[in-house]
Parts: structure tokens; C-alpha cells; sequence
């Protein structure tokens, strides 16, 4: 009796039917191709312009565009070239550097001053809020001559000194400007000296770069393309991303999926060299791991051959030391931590330390779960009793900078071939990093991370830096794993952009292909 | 019985109807005549049927019905109709109206459009034209203010005024016939007299032909001229008004007749009254804050007064009446004797016991004294609980004994209430409404209270029913010494039942005295009014209803 | 997760819930009887890791295929069956536990409690549940237990609602005027009369509930907030299989395809048991 | 007027709500483990640089001396500045609130026409087969975890038949509907059985509602009825309902859009909670709170102005 007429059901169905073909209509758009922009994408967020603020990943790949430092690396085989220094001249102690400038502009045209640099160095060694003075930790002294000439003294002799100067976060900003604009100079489109300047942020989203007309080296960018450095959070989507051309290069692609991208015909895939360690981190601070003993059976229950050849494919070598591969006067020959579960085992039971606790730190991302997870189950097998506890990144550094955990597998990298930082950073128990949060602290090594400084002759550092490796990889301040190489995917249509080991993209080398 | 000896053809001729739901027959082969500008009565109980012939003639059934016969409308058999010709008749040749108009008028939209509504669809008129007959026959009906009135929603109207709206929105075409299906069992007794005479008026003036349906043979005897009486799905009889009440020859009609309120008297007597009242109120007020506001209250004292100053006493023994109409306070009374809700002045005193100032054991000891039967049978019963322990419960909650003997007590407490064994463990949901009632006495019982009070504990049962509980209730006050307080809308009972009567009127008494003398000789004119909308059966008519009952509803 | 009743009456009538019962009672029970035989069904150990055949796909040795460390799949799931049932009880319990307490509290007495309780639930309503959770699981650390906790501080406001508004229509009836006239106490009253007539929806809701309770467990999981490793838990396996959803779709699916099938068991149970309430109500 | 006073009483209460959520938001956030000066500054910066750019941003005073401050701040409508960008939050909110309003409209064109169609189909025959089979898909609909769905389309739509982008906004507004179709339909999939069983109910009860009968005695035909009588008094309790989800959906979004990277409010969220940006995170919430009950109002005044027994 209330059955409702035929007209509202043809009605109804329409309706329907209309929705179903806007859809399918829609996915006949091609994708707007954008011929002259260059698209890179990296999971890490760019959260500052100012080179003093921070030194977090995601930052130091912009630094590299925006502020040409007075050195320059050569994009093909590394060496250092002249950057904004023509020429520079070394006191025969090595205590006083003095370089000279080239002739050269800012990005809105004033000229590249030596007052600019020693304000920009100065900012960096000296003040409160500098995220990474460390690299001039052994400068005494920044000033200029005269308009050309800045000098550099040095509290004693430091080797690595002109490497250090090359670091993104020396970049050369206009003084002019910053006392102009204060903090608003780096807000949103600062003054540039690199080969790129600012056209616009979308902070958590995108930066676009536009090239530099003003840059020093005449001729680059080789190509005029806007270049886009995105920020996408999973590596699923910048792959898919990257596989539907809506994007040119993809940052740290998934182990997994590397061999799957060498078989796209449009991509090409690079396992560039890399200054990268993955280790696991061992808490000296409190039991099982203050002790020598079970510290020695954690490492060698690890087979760190069968876990690089797991989790990267093979892509990765085992690591034998606890610095990275690729450093200057790394110990090619050591023959690093043997993987005996057996002995380890005896050597946990001799420690007393059979049957404890372990808390091993791991985020959310499927690399560190892996990582964690084979730890665990590896120290499982010698007679300790591991658990996983998963953090964000923020609780991570939390946890470690207080010494609240036992263990954490993470990776960490050099900005020079020189090995000064590096070991400073990983091993050096007084050079306030407390040894990467393991609060590994060897009086000895201490002193030869200084006395490596201070040996001009590269056979004697040789000689230093072996002896910090032999001792701190049989004190076992690290478990080293493997050396990974930077898996990054390129869009064919681009010529001349690699990624440095010091993590620079070579965009001004760049040119977009046919 | 065909309606052809007075030679004119029958406007509605209905043969042999019967209405299947599934499997269940709810009516079975019903057949009657209607004359132009006859007013036709069908009366029986709920369940008789009489509903769901009217809702078959109308073809207004629910899905799953079918009804097969015949349903002649001026010579067209409305059963065969196609959907738009039944569209075409449906308020253009009988208009219907319902019970409860407050849910049969669309909440959404203005009055004036949903009386206009019929006329633009069926005369074709503009919809400036159709507001305008709307406004007019608003007026028609009785209501003041029709063009302010027209644009007002349905939730702004009164009861009555809801019906009147109604009675427009079914005569906008000026059908041939108005069925009408229960109009006033939802109203108050006097705004009920008012509709049944603006009913008689439209059939004088437009000789509008109607059927009227009540379970109330009172209203049906005063306005219809032959009377239809169904029970079970069946006509038991038919024929003149006055032939059927005076010489009814079905039995179930005797039993209809004879069971209408006032009929019958109950013989109360009242016993030897003690000394000192039983119950005594001096100066009860009790005032309901209408809730606070969102700025508290500022706007003016938002109270309202339910009983404005009352005084009331009653002796042991006694059965004493209240009667009022609904809002007049009655029941509210009855809360504060039991202390659920708070007077805010005057006193109740229970055997010189001032009842607000007790508490702990003081208190539970007056419960068990004071009891009480409420209205709606089976709202008044917890639905997870069978009725043995729904009686058993008090009992061993006060620790007059424990669970098992209570059990006991209640069994008994049942059959004093006439309550077949086999029912006690039944829920509340499977009994009939009056059994409930007769669970929720004998649960008042369980404490042998010597008060007892009954507020309208029948308004919701069949009259059939109606008259044995109530004399189930006067057995019980024999037999236990109870004192009665018989709260009821109904004067005719109140009156049959009580010796002495209360008539409250907005939270105060406006006359008491003897029940027959305020039957038979009302002084305030307010109790006049209510004896006269009482609609009586005709052989006790004595005179003509003279008076002219105000044209304007309130 | 939808925090209002709505949920329980958005759920249709049916005229015969018996099969949906049926059917509901089946899938939980078969649910129930995998996780508790799970060691013994399990072919392999849920955590066993196999470094050399990672991410192979489902095969005769492993029906579902191995994850990214090697361990079974199969397995995995079966095991996961127990921590998400458990969560979908835990998740449930504790704020039906405390909501119908302060809903009987603050519906049958009213006044401050009530007042209290209605400018709590403002609060919570604005709040976006979402972040709300995802704070206190923030501060008080990932994990399980974390986890329940969060939901209870969330949740139980649903369920006070749904009972404060039973109460408030209960609480007029005239059974509870004739118990307050027969003298019962208010305990008496409030635990005899009142809770078994309100409880009734409240079950529906609760089991309709546990749907989203283990959806939101699992979707906490994949936001890495929810199950710690190495437990088995089918939001967990879910996010982690998504980083190689490419080569191995097995590690996703086969999780998601139980979620699914648990998540109907209970919905069909909350349907069923709806049907039932308002049928039961109505004489 | 008591239109008026409805909305003066629920700006009231909007002010209350607000306080209670930015303190409980506050607190919440502050607590949870973390620096955001650490990570600001990178893992190689020293404990003087931490220091000093906790000072400079105020995060060493007392917590209550902070909340004071931020309090005053937004009494005069400035809610904070991004510790990570050192933006305002308004300018970061404005970013990213487009994909997230954009998204919830499309999911609601996509969600509104099958649901209204479905529910007329449902309640034709209460009990037929086509009613049975559209609760029980409403059922399963339910059920579906919406990341799981999520995962599974963008890996067989997105990448493998390529249909459709994974992820982004895209630019322009076919971009727009083109990148937010997979996460549009991924919501709309869990959205039409809620909605759909509400108006189906609530269609059904009103075939039976008295005043239909009284319309039909009336001689309307049944096209009339339904669209003038039953579908207004219908909507009512669906609409209720609706404004109920699209408060949740912007809330809800997070997971969403963290499958299909799509920069919405629920990204910026996570991010900003992840990276410990406190004043972002408390911005976002005080928004999330103030859409929430707008909508709840809009919802209610829509309701009001269809239904007049509402207008007290």
C-alpha cells in the first residue's frame, strides 16, 4: 500500500550513478607536468633557515644551498677546492690561517664582505644558542684584516681544521641583514650566499628554491629549474610517489625495495658512499652494561654479517670498528668483534650478569623494529632477558640523554672524511656528546682524540685513530653493525645530482635531461 | 436489517467485511448502512474490532492487513478502487478524524497550511484562497483568534483546540461523511461535551453523515440515532439508539450497559467513624519551581502553585471522593499524603502524626500505614520482576518475615485479589490490564495499611473491567477496615462509590459535601458544569440539555 | 572512535535476530576457541625469528606467508586473537563499569553530581577523542595497559550518558513512585528496580562498542602507540607490514581480514542483542 | 529571541569548554617525555645550546608562570608561536586547514547521495531482502578498519593500477578531488552504514507515525506524503547525527590522512606532537574543540529552524 512510486526510485539511482562516473572521470587527469621543477623528497623537516639554530637532518641539506661556505667540496671525488676563498695561506705552526676572498655577491646584491665572515664564524663559535660549535672548538680567534683578507688563530695546531670549515653550518650570511632583521632575517626568505635563494616555505609541508642570480661560481646552477624539497613522512607513499613520476628523487628508500626499483626503467636507482654506522648503543652507566664482560658477550652474540645481509639485502658491509667506513684512517684490517655465541654465553655467565633485564629503545619505524627485534632475539639465545619498548624520537633522545635504557640500535654519520668529529662525537667521554649518550668515558682515548688534532703528519694520525678504534672496539663503548651505503632513487630525466657523504645534494651540478 | 425500507438509497451500504492480519481474523463479516446526514454509533471495547472496520472503509490498514466484502459509497465500491481514484475520494467525500490529535497533526508545519492542504488538492484553489477558507473554518470551529491562530503550530494548541483543528482540517471539502474514531476519549469531560456539540451542530447545519466510534456508550447515547455494538471481530447487535439501551437483547450489551459508571451504586457504608479524623490537612500548598533558567530565574518567579491552600480531613472507616479534571492538583495531593514530593506549607497529619516532620523508623512505620494503587497497571509494576515477588517484596523488605514466608503471604494476597494461581509467575507483560491492577492492590495490601488510596486507578481500564475492580475494592475496605481515598476525573463514579466528595478546580476545593447531594444539587457552577457534560445513558435523562454550552473552547 | 550512543540506536530494527545471533555467536566462538588452542594449532612460534626466508610469501610451510624478521604469519595472527579479545573485553569493562555507576548516580539523584558530571561531559564532547587519547598514551608511555587506561578516562562517558538517560525516564515510572511509597531504601531501589530495567541498552552498546575499542587498539598500534614488540597484535603487524606492503600485501591482509571477521562477531552480537532489548521492552 | 539566547548559551559554554581543554591540553603536553629544544637543535647540539634555546623561548620558567602567559596570549587572541618554525600557529593552521575541510566535504558529497538512496530502498520494505542485505554491508562497513583500508587501496588503486595518486593535495581543484578521491572514499566506507541505518530507522518509524496516516486519509498521494511529511520529520535525527561525525571527522582525520600523506590538520598534528611543538599542538586543539561545537550549533539552529517545537 505505501510502496513508493517508480520516479523516486529512478531518482534515487541517478544520483548514484552520477557519483559513480564523476569518479571515474576524474582519474583520466594526467598529473600537471611540471618540466622545469626539480622535486626532492626526504622524510626529515626542514624547521629553520638560520645555520646557527640547529643541526637536526632535514636543516643541513638546505644550509648546503642556501650559504656558500669559504671551502667547497668537489661534487665528483670530495676533495676540498677554493669556495669563497681564493686562497688561503697556514702559518708554519699551524696556528693562523688567513684567506682570501674572491670577489663576491650576497643574493640581493651587496657584496660578500670579510666582516660577513667573521661575524658569520664568530655567531657560530661563540654564541649561547649555536647548535654545533664543535667543529670550531679549537679556534682562538675570527677577524678581518681588511675587506678581503679574514684570519683565523687557532688556540694549537688542528689538522682538520679546513675540513671543518667546509661544514654547512659555516655558511657565509650578509651581517648587514641580520642586524637589520634580527630573527625575522631567517623567517621566511633570508639573504643567501649558496647557489640557491628562498622563493617559498611552507614550513611541515614544502621549501622551494629558486637558483641564486647573484652566485659566485659563474655558469651554476647548470639548470634554471625551482627546485621542491618535500617532506613525506612514510617511505610507502615517496616510493609510490616516485614510481607515478610525481616526484624526481627519493631519500633513504626502503632495503626492501631497492631491488624492486632497479627493475623501473624510469628510475635509477644509486647506492651512493656514506659516512653512516649503524651500532647499537650500550648504557656504561648502570648494570648489565657497565660491565666489561657482558658488554664483550652482548657483542659477540651478535652476528652482524647475517643481520646486514638480512636487513639490507647484502647492500651493507659488516662493520669491524666503531667509526665509520669511509672515514679517513679507518682500520680496514681490524678484525672487529667475532660472533661466538658459545663463548659469549661462558663470558655473560663469568660476568654475573646471566638472566638480566635489558630494555632495548626502539621507534615506530620498520628498520629500528627489525634492528630491535633481531637484538633481542640474539641476546635471548646467550641468557639475557631483553624486552622492547617503543618511543617516538622525542622520548628516544629523552631516554638516552639520561641514561634510562640498556640498549638502542640507532645510526649516526660524519660531515668530513676527517675522523676529529667523529670520534669526538662517538667515543670521547669529555667532549660533552658522553660518548653518544653511552657515558663510555676511557681517560686514555680522551687523550688521543686531542693528540690526533695536533699531529700534522697523516701516518702518525693514522697510527692515533687505529689505537682509538683497537681500544674502544675491545672496551666495546659501541656493538658496531654495518656500514650502509645511501640507498637514493633518481628520476632518469636528471643528470649531474648525487648526495654527498656529507649529505649535500649536488643541485647546482644538476641539468633535467630529455 | 438493510437500510432500504425508508426508501432512500444508503449513502455508505458496508457487507459482509472481514479484515485478516496474517492468520489472525480482526474482523469478521461486518455489515450496516448509513443514511445521508445519519449519525451512526459503533461501540464496543478495545480489541472489538471497531477500529480497524472504520480504518478498512477508509483502505487506511497497515501493510500486512487484507480485507475482503464489500464497501459501497454512493453505489461505488471503495475496496476495488485504484490508488488515485481512492486518492480522489479520501477528503473530498469522507473526511476522518482520530484519538489522540496532538500526534495525528504534522509537527512540522503551520495549522493554517495543514487545514488549507485538502482543499488546494481536491477544489484546486490558489494557496492564498485555500489559507483564507482555512482561517474561515477555524473560526467555524470554535477557535478564537483563527488568523493569528492559522499561523501557530500544532504544539502551541490546547487538547481541545488540537481536536478542533482536526475536525477542520477533515470538513475543508465538505465531505459527505466524517468518520470519527474515538475524537474525545482523550480529552477532559468537560472540553469532550463541547466537541460532541460542535459535532451535532455541523451534521444540523451541513447534514454531514457520521460514524461515530467510543468504548463510552454515555457519549455515544447522547449524539448518535442507531448504535452498532461489536465484540470479538462481530456485530452482536445493531438498531435505534433507544431500543438497544433500553431492551438490549444480547447479553454482552446488557453487560456493557449495566457496567457504565453510575449505573450501579456500591453501597458503601460508612463505619462507625472514629473521634479524631484519621486523616488531617490544614493549609496544604505545594509549589513546583518550573526550573531554573539559564540567567537563575531573573525573569520573574517561574513557580508554579499545584494546591493553593487545602483542607481536608477523613475518618477512619470512610470512603471519601476527589474529583477534578486533569492539572486541578488531585494527584499531587496523593504524592504529598505519601511524602513524594514536599509541600511548601500546611500540614498533613496522620493520627495527630505530623507526616513531614518523620523520619527513620518513624517513617517506615507510617509507609506500612499509608498505601497506595496507581494509575497505569502495568507502568506501576516493575517489568523484570513476576508478580509473587512483586507482592512478596515489601513484605520481607520491612522484615515482617523472611523470603519464604513472604512468598506465602503474597500467594494469599493473590487470591484475596481474585487472581488465578497459575499467573504468579507471569511478568507484568503477560497479563491484562486489569489483572495488573488487581497485582498492584494486593502489593498495597502486603503492609496492611489502614489509609488505602486509589488514584484513578480505573481511568485506564474498559468499563467492563472497571466495575470489578471496583468492587473487588469495596469487598477489600470490608473486609480489612480500610479508610478509601478514591481519586478520580469521573464524577459519576466517584459519586456511586464515596459518601463523601471533594471537587478541586486549580489546586483548590471548590465544593464538598455529601457524594448524591453534589451529584444531584451542584452549587459552584464549576461542579454544575461538570454534572452536566456527564453523558448519561437516556432513560435517566430528566431534562433536555438546555443550557447552551459556551461556543468558544479555552 | 564514535564516542556517542548514537551508535546503539543507529542499529536497525530485525524482525527474526535469531540467525544474526546465531552467526554472531558462532564467529566469537570460533574467535575464542583459536586464541585459547592457539599454542597448539600455532605451527611454528609467533615470535621465532628466521633471518634467512624473511618476507616469503604464503606457501605450503607457511600458509600466510612470513613477516619482515622471518616469523610466521599464521601464527602471528592466531596468537594475536588473544590480545585483541583481551583488549576488546579490557577496553570495554572498565569504562561500562564506571560510566553506569556515575550515570545511575547522576540520573536517579541529580543535583551536584549530576551538574558535575554534565560539565565533565561538555568537556569531553569538544574534546577530539583522537587527541585526547593519543596526549595520555603520550605521557604515560605506549603500551597495552597504557592504552586501556587512556580509553577508560575517555570512555566512560559515553556510558554514563546512555544510562543517565535510561535513569531519567526509569526514574519517573511509577514502579519506583510505588517503591518509594512501599519504604524500599535507595539502594534497594537503585539496585533492585532501577539497573536491571537500564542495563539492558547499555549491554547492546558495550558489545557494539568492543568493535570500535579494537579498532581503535589497532589503529593506536599502527601509530606505534598501542601493543609493545614483540607481542602479536593485528594493528601492530598491520602498520609494520605497511612499509612493505609492495613486495609482501600478505603481512597486511591476512591481519586485517580477522580485525574484520572479529569486528562483525561483535557487531552482529551488538545488533542481535539490540533487537532483543527493544523487542523485550515493548509489550 | 530564544534563538539568540540558544547561541548566547552555547558561546558560554564554548568559553568554559575552551578553558578546561587548553589547561588539560596543556598539561598533558607539557609532561609527556621529551625536549622540544633537543630536537629542534639536533642530536649533535651540546647541553649549553639546549639550555640557551630553552630560556629563549621561555620553556625553563615554571610550568604555571608558562600557562599564565599563554593564557594572557590568548585572551588577546594570539595562540603562540611554533617553537619548530617560529611562525605564528594561525599561519600554520591556515596552511594546513584547506586539505582537512576539503576532505571532509568531499567525504560528505560522496557519503550524503547513497546514503539517502540506500535508506529510501531500506525502509520500501522493512525486511525484504534489499533491506537485509544493506544492513548487513552497513554491518561489515562498520567494521572495516579505515587504515587497513587504506593500506590495501593506495597499494592496489594507487600504485599497482595507478588510477588514482597516493598521496599530496595535488593543486587546483581537479587536482584536489583527484589526490583526496582514495582518502575521501576510504572515510566514506566506514561513514554511509552509520548513516544510512539512522535515516533507514528512522524512515521506517515514520511510515507508521500518525500524521502520515492522517495525510493519507486526507487523500495525499504517496510521492506527496513522503517528500512533505516523512523525509522532514526524518532527517531530523540523521542530521543530529551527522553534525556528530563531521566534528569527529576533523578530529579523526589523523589517521587518514597520516595513510595517505595528505597535509591536513591530522598530519600537522601528529608532527607537531611527535616533534614536541607544544603551543601547535594546543592551537590545533583549542580548534578542533571551537569547530566541534560550531558544528554542534550549526546543527542544532539547522534542526531549530526545520523543526519549530526546538524554538523554546
Amino acid at each position: 500500500m505505501n510502496s513508493l512510486s517508480r520516479s523516486r526510485m529512478r531518482a534515487a539511482s541517478a544520483v548514484l550513478h552520477g557519483a559513480v562516473v564523476m569518479a571515474m572521470g576524474l582519474c583520466w587527469t594526467v598529473p600537471a607536468f611540471a618540466a622545469d621543477v626539480i622535486r626532492v623528497v626526504s622524510p626529515f623537516q626542514t624547521t629553520t633557515l638560520d645555520p646557527m639554530r640547529s643541526a637536526a637532518a632535514g636543516n643541513i641539506e638546505t644550509y648546503g644551498q642556501l650559504y656558500s661556505r669559504l671551502l667547497r667540496r668537489d661534487a665528483e671525488t670530495g676533495a676540498l677546492e677554493p669556495g669563497l676563498a681564493e686562497k688561503w695561506d697556514i702559518s708554519p705552526d699551524g696556528k693562523t690561517y688567513t684567506f682570501h676572498l674572491r670577489d663576491a655577491q650576497f643574493s640581493d646584491g651587496s657584496p660578500i664582505t670579510a666582516a660577513d665572515v667573521a661575524f658569520s664564524l664568530e655567531r657560530i663559535r661563540t654564541d649561547k644558542k649555536s647548535a654545533y660549535p664543535a667543529p670550531l672548538g679549537a679556534v682562538e680567534a675570527v677577524s678581518a684584516a681588511d675587506a678581503k683578507t679574514v684570519v683565523v688563530t687557532l688556540k694549537s695546531a688542528f689538522a682538520p681544521f679546513l675540513g671543518n670549515a667546509e661544514i654547512w653550518n659555516m655558511g657565509i650570511v650578509s651581517k648587514a641583514d641580520v642586524d637589520k632583521r634580527g630573527e625575522e632575517a631567517f623567517a621566511s626568505v633570508p639573504v643567501t650566499s649558496g647557489p640557491y635563494e628562498v622563493k617559498q616555505w611552507k614550513p611541515n609541508e614544502k621549501l622551494v628554491l629558486e637558483p641564486n642570480p647573484h652566485y659566485w661560481r659563474k655558469g651554476y646552477p647548470k639548470s634554471d629549474a625551482t627546485v621542491e624539497l618535500i617532506e613525506i613522512a612514510s617511505p610507502e607513499t615517496r616510493i609510490a610517489m616516485l614510481k607515478a613520476g610525481e616526484i624526481d628523487v627519493v631519500r633513504a628508500v626502503p632495503w626492501a625495495q631497492v631491488d624492486d626499483l632497479k627493475t623501473v626503467e624510469t628510475v635509477d636507482m644509486r647506492l651512493e658512499p656514506s659516512t653512516t654506522i649503524y651500532m647499537t648503543l650500550l648504557n656504561h652507566k648502570r648494570e648489565p652494561f657497565s660491565n666489561l664482560k657482558a658488554r664483550q658477550a652482548a657483542g659477540m652474540a651478535i652476528d652482524n654479517k647475517a643481520m646486514a645481509k638480512a636487513i639490507t639485502r647484502g647492500y651493507a658491509e659488516p662493520a669491524n670498528t666503531t667509526l665509520p667506513g669511509s672515514v679517513d684512517f679507518h682500520d680496514k684490517d681490524y678484525p672487529g668483534i667475532s660472533y661466538e655465541p658459545a663463548k659469549a654465553k661462558e663470558l655473560l655467565a663469568e660476568s654475573g650478569m646471566a638472566g638480566r633485564e635489558v630494555k632495548i629503545l626502539a621507534t615506530a619505524d620498520a628498520l629500528s623494529q627489525q634492528m630491535a627485534l633481531l637484538i633481542q632475539a640474539q641476546w635471548q639465545a646467550i641468557g639475557l632477558k631483553p624486552s622492547i619498548v617503543n618511543v617516538d624520537g622525542g622520548a628516544w633522545w629523552d631516554a638516552t640523554g639520561k641514561g634510562d635504557y640498556d640498549a638502542a640500535a640507532n645510526w649516526w654519520y660524519n660531515e668530513t672524511p676527517d675522523p676529529d668529529l667523529a670520534v669526538r662525537w662517538a667515543v670521547c667521554g669529555t667532549c660533552g656528546s658522553n660518548s653518544y649518550n653511552t657515558f663510555y668515558e676511557n681517560p686514555k682515548v680522551d687523550a688521543l682524540v686531542e693528540q690526533g688534532t695536533r699531529e700534522a703528519d697523516p701516518a702518525k694520525r693514522a697510527e692515533i685513530y687505529k689505537e682509538i678504534q683497537r681500544i674502544t672496539t675491545e672496551e666495546v663503548a659501541q656493538i658496531p653493525l654495518y656500514y650502509a651505503p645511501n640507498a637514493v632513487a633518481y628520476s632518469r630525466r636528471l643528470q649531474g645530482l648525487r648526495l654527498t657523504p656529507s649529505l649535500q645534494w649536488t643541485l647546482e651540478e644538476t641539468s633535467i635531461g630529455q | 436489517m438493510t437500510g432500504l425500507e425508508n426508501g432512500k438509497p444508503p449513502l455508505l451500504d458496508v457487507r459482509d467485511l472481514s479484515v485478516t492480519f496474517g492468520a489472525f481474523a480482526a474482523v469478521k463479516n461486518v455489515s450496516f448502512t448509513l443514511q445521508p446526514g445519519e449519525i451512526l454509533g459503533i461501540v464496543g471495547e478495545s480489541g472489538s474490532g471497531k477500529s480497524v472496520t472504520c480504518r478498512a472503509v477508509m483502505r487506511l490498514l497497515a501493510a500486512g492487513a487484507s480485507a475482503q466484502g464489500s464497501v459501497a459509497l454512493d453505489g461505488r465500491d471503495l475496496l476495488a478502487l485504484g490508488e488515485d481514484e481512492l486518492c480522489a475520494i479520501r477528503g473530498r467525500d469522507i473526511g476522518m478524524i482520530f484519538q489522540n490529535p496532538a500526534s495525528h497533526l504534522d509537527p512540522l508545519r503551520r495549522i493554517g497550511q495543514q487545514v488549507a492542504a485538502p482543499m488546494i488538492r481536491h477544489l484546486g484553489i490558489s494557496k492564498r484562497e485555500g489559507w483564507q477558507r482555512a482561517v474561515r473554518l477555524l473560526d467555524d470551529v470554535g477557535i478564537r483568534e483563527p488568523e493569528k491562530r492559522a499561523r501557530s503550530y500544532p504544539h502551541e494548541f490546547s487538547g481541545g483546540m488540537k481536536q478542533r483543528a482536526m475536525i477542520a482540517y477533515a470538513i475543508g471539502c465538505q465531505p459527505k461523511l466524517l468518520i470519527a474514531d474515538e475524537p474525545t476519549t482523550a480529552l477532559d469531560v468537560t472540553v469532550q461535551a463541547r466537541i460532541l456539540q460542535l459535532l451535532k451542530e455541523l451534521n444540523r447545519k451541513t447534514g454531514l453523515a457520521m460514524i461515530l466510534i467510543s468504548h463510552d456508550l454515555g457519549v455515544v447515547a447522547d449524539i448518535c440515532s442507531r448504535v452498532v455494538v461489536m465484540r470479538g471481530g462481530e456485530v452482536v447487535e445493531q438498531g435505534p439508539i433507544d431500543e438497544v439501551i433500553n431492551r438490549p437483547s444480547h447479553p454482552y450489551t446488557k453487560l456493557l450497559i449495566d457496567s457504565q459508571p453510575g449505573r450501579r451504586t456500591y453501597g458503601t457504608t460508612a463505619t462507625a467513624g472514629g473521634s479524631a479524623p484519621l486523616l488531617d490537612i490544614a493549609r496544604l500548598s505545594v509549589t513546583f519551581g518550573a526550573g531554573r533558567s539559564l540567567l537563575g530565574g531573573i525573569g520573574g518567579d517561574h513557580s508554579f502553585r499545584a494546591l493553593d491552600g487545602i483542607d481536608l480531613t477523613i475518618n477512619a472507616g470512610e470512603t471519601v471522593g476527589i474529583v477534578g479534571e486533569s492539572g486541578s492538583g488531585k494527584s499531587t495531593l496523593a504524592r504529598s499524603i505519601v511524602r513524594l514530593n514536599t509541600p511548601s506549607g500546611g500540614t498533613i497529619r496522620v493520627d495527630g502524626q505530623d507526616v513531614g516532620t518523620l523520619a527513620g523508623d518513624a517513617l517506615t512505620a507510617f509507609r506500612r500505614r499509608v498505601q497506595m494503587v496507581f494509575q497505569n497497571p502495568y507502568d506501576s509494576l516493575n517489568p523484570r520482576l513476576t508478580i509473587a515477588e512483586a507482592v512478596a517484596e515489601p513484605i520481607w523488605r520491612h522484615g515482617l518475615a523472611d523470603r519464604q514466608t513472604a512468598r506465602k503471604q503474597a500467594d494469599a494476597l493473590l487470591e484475596t485479589v481474585e487472581l488465578p494461581r497459575s499467573l504468579r509467575d507471569r511478568k507484568p507483560r503477560q497479563l491484562s490490564g486489569g489483572q495488573c491492577q488487581r497485582v498492584g492492590l494486593a502489593r498495597a495490601l502486603a503492609l496492611k495499611p489502614q489509609l488505602l488510596i486509589a488514584d484513578e486507578i480505573t481511568s485506564a481500564l474498559d468499563v467492563t473491567t472497571q466495575a470489578q475492580i471496583l468492587e473487588l475494592l469495596v469487598r477489600l475496605q470490608r473486609e480489612r477496615a480500610l479508610t478509601l481515598l478514591y481519586i478520580s476525573h469521573d464524577l459519576s463514579v466517584v459519586s456511586s462509590l464515596c459518601q463523601r466528595v471533594y471537587v478541586f478546580k486549580a489546586g483548590r476545593i471548590v465544593e464538598q459535601g455529601v457524594a448524591s447531594e453534589v451529584l444531584t444539587t451542584p452549587q459552584n457552577p464549576y461542579t454544575q458544569a461538570l454534572v452536566a457534560s456527564l453523558a448519561r445513558l437516556p432513560t435517566e435523562r430528566t431534562a433536555p440539555h438546555s443550557q447552551s454550552v459556551s461556543h468558544h473552547a479555552t | 572512535m564514535i564516542d556517542t550512543p548514537v551508535l546503539a540506536q543507529a542499529m536497525p530494527s530485525f524482525r527474526k535476530p535469531m540467525p544474526t545471533m546465531l552467526v554472531a555467536l558462532a564467529i566469537l566462538g570460533g574467535w575464542l576457541a583459536l586464541a585459547l588452542a592457539a599454542p597448539v594449532i600455532a605451527p611454528y612460534d609467533p615470535d621465532a625469528i628466521d633471518i634467512m626466508n624473511m618476507l616469503s610469501p604464503p606457501s605450503a610451510l607457511h600458509w600466510f606467508g612470513t613477516d619482515q624478521v622471518g616469523r610466521d604469519v599464521f601464527s602471528r595472527v592466531l596468537f594475536a586473537s588473544r590480545v585483541d579479545l583481551l583488549l576488546c573485553v579490557a577496553g570495554v569493562l572498565p569504562p561500562l563499569l564506571i560510566g553506569t555507576t556515575i550515570g545511575l548516580l547522576s540520573g536517579y539523584f541529580g543535583g551536584v553530581v549530576d551538574n558535575v558530571f554534565m560539565r565533565i561531559y561538555d568537556l569531553t564532547v569538544a574534546f577530539p577523542f583522537f587527541v585526547l587519547v593519543l596526549a595520555i598514551v603520550g605521557v604515560l608511555g605506549p603500551g597495552l595497559l597504557n592504552f586501556i587506561l587512556a580509553l577508560t578516562l575517555v570512555g566512560w562517558v559515553s556510558y554514563a550518558r546512555l544510562v543517565r538517560a535510561q535513569v531519567l525516564t526509569i526514574r519517573e515510572s511509577e514502579y519506583i513512585q510505588a517503591a518509594k511509597c512501599l519504604g524500599y531504601r535507595p539502594v534497594a531501589i537503585l539496585g533492585h528496580h532501577v539497573l536491571p530495567n537500564a542495563i539492558g541498552p547499555v549491554i547492546a552498546y558495550a558489545v557494539s562498542d568492543a568493535v570500535l575499542v579494537m579498532l581503535a587498539g589497532a589503529s593506536f598500534g599502527f601509530l606505534g602507540m598501542g601493543a609493545q614488540p614483540p607481542l602479536a597484535e593485528w594493528g601492530v603487524m598491520i602498520a609494520d607490514g605497511q612499509a612493505f606492503v609492495q613486495q609482501a600485501w600478505w603481512i597486511c591482509l591476512f591481519p586485517g581480514l580477522a580485525a574484520i571477521s572479529l569486528g562483525l562477531g561483535f557487531a552482529l552480537l551488538g545488533d542481535g542483542l539490540g533487537q532483543i532489548q527493544r523487542r523485550g521492552v515493548t509489550a | 529571541m530564544p534563538l539568540l539566547q540558544l547561541i548566547s548559551r552555547r558561546l558560554l559554554q564554548l568559553i568554559g569548554v575552551l578553558a578546561g581543554i587548553s589547561l588539560v591540553t596543556f598539561l598533558l603536553v607539557h609532561m609527556a617525555p621529551g625536549d622540544p629544544a633537543r630536537l629542534l637543535a639536533g642530536e649533535r647540539a651540546s647541553a649549553e645550546s639546549i639550555a640557551a634555546i630553552r630560556a629563549q623561548y621561555g620553556l625553563d620558567l615554571p610550568l604555571w608562570r608558562q600557562f599564565l602567559t599563554y593564557i594572557a596570549n590568548l585572551v588577546s587572541g594570539d595562540i603562540g608561536l611554533s617553537l619548530r618554525f617560529q611562525r605564528p600557529v594561525i599561519q600554520l593552521i591556515e596552511q594546513f586547514m584547506w586539505p582537512t575541510l576539503f576532505l571532509t566535504g568531499y567525504v560528505l558529497c560522496l557519503a550524503v547521495p547513497p546514503t539517502v538512496a540506500l535508506a529510501i530502498l531500506g525502509a520500501r520494505r522493512p525486511g525484504g531482502i534489499g533491506d537485509q542485505i544493506i544492513r548487513l554491508v552497513g554491518i561489515a562497513g562498520l567494521t572495516i578498519p579505515v587504515f587497513w583500508l587504506g593500506i590495501m587501496m593506495s597499494r592496489f588503486f594507487g600504485v599497482s593500477l595507478g588510477w588514482f595518486p597516493v598521496s599530496g593535495y595535488g593543486t587546483g581543484f581537479t587536482g584536489h578531488l583527484h589526490h583526496l578521491f582514495l582518502p575521501a572514499v576510504s572515510t566514506a566506507i566506514w561513514l554511509v552504514p552509520v548513516l544510512t541505518q539512522s535515516l533507514r530507522a528512522a524512515l521506517i518509524e515514520k511510515t507508521t507515525a500518525d500524521f502520515v496516516t492522517a495525510a493519507r486519509a486526507q487523500g495525499a498521494t504517496e510521492r506527496q506524503i513522503f517528500w512533505q511529511t516523512m523525509l522532514p520529520n526524518a532527517v531530523l535525527p540523521t542530521l543530529n547525527l551527522l553534525g556528530v561525525m563531521v566534528a569527529f571527522m576533523i578530529g579523526g582525520a589523523v589517521i587518514v590522512e597520516t595513510v595517505y600523506a595528505v597535509p591536513g590538520l591530522g598530519t600537522l598534528m601528529v608532527n607537531a606532537l611527535l616533534g614536541r611543538d607544544y603551543y601547535v599542538v594546543q592551537g590545533l586543539t583549542l580548534v578542533f574543540a571551537v569547530s566541534t561545537v560550531l558544528i554542534t550549533l550549526a546543527v542544532d539552529l539547522l534542526t531549530a529552524f526545520i523543526d519549530p517545537r526546538v524554538r523554546f
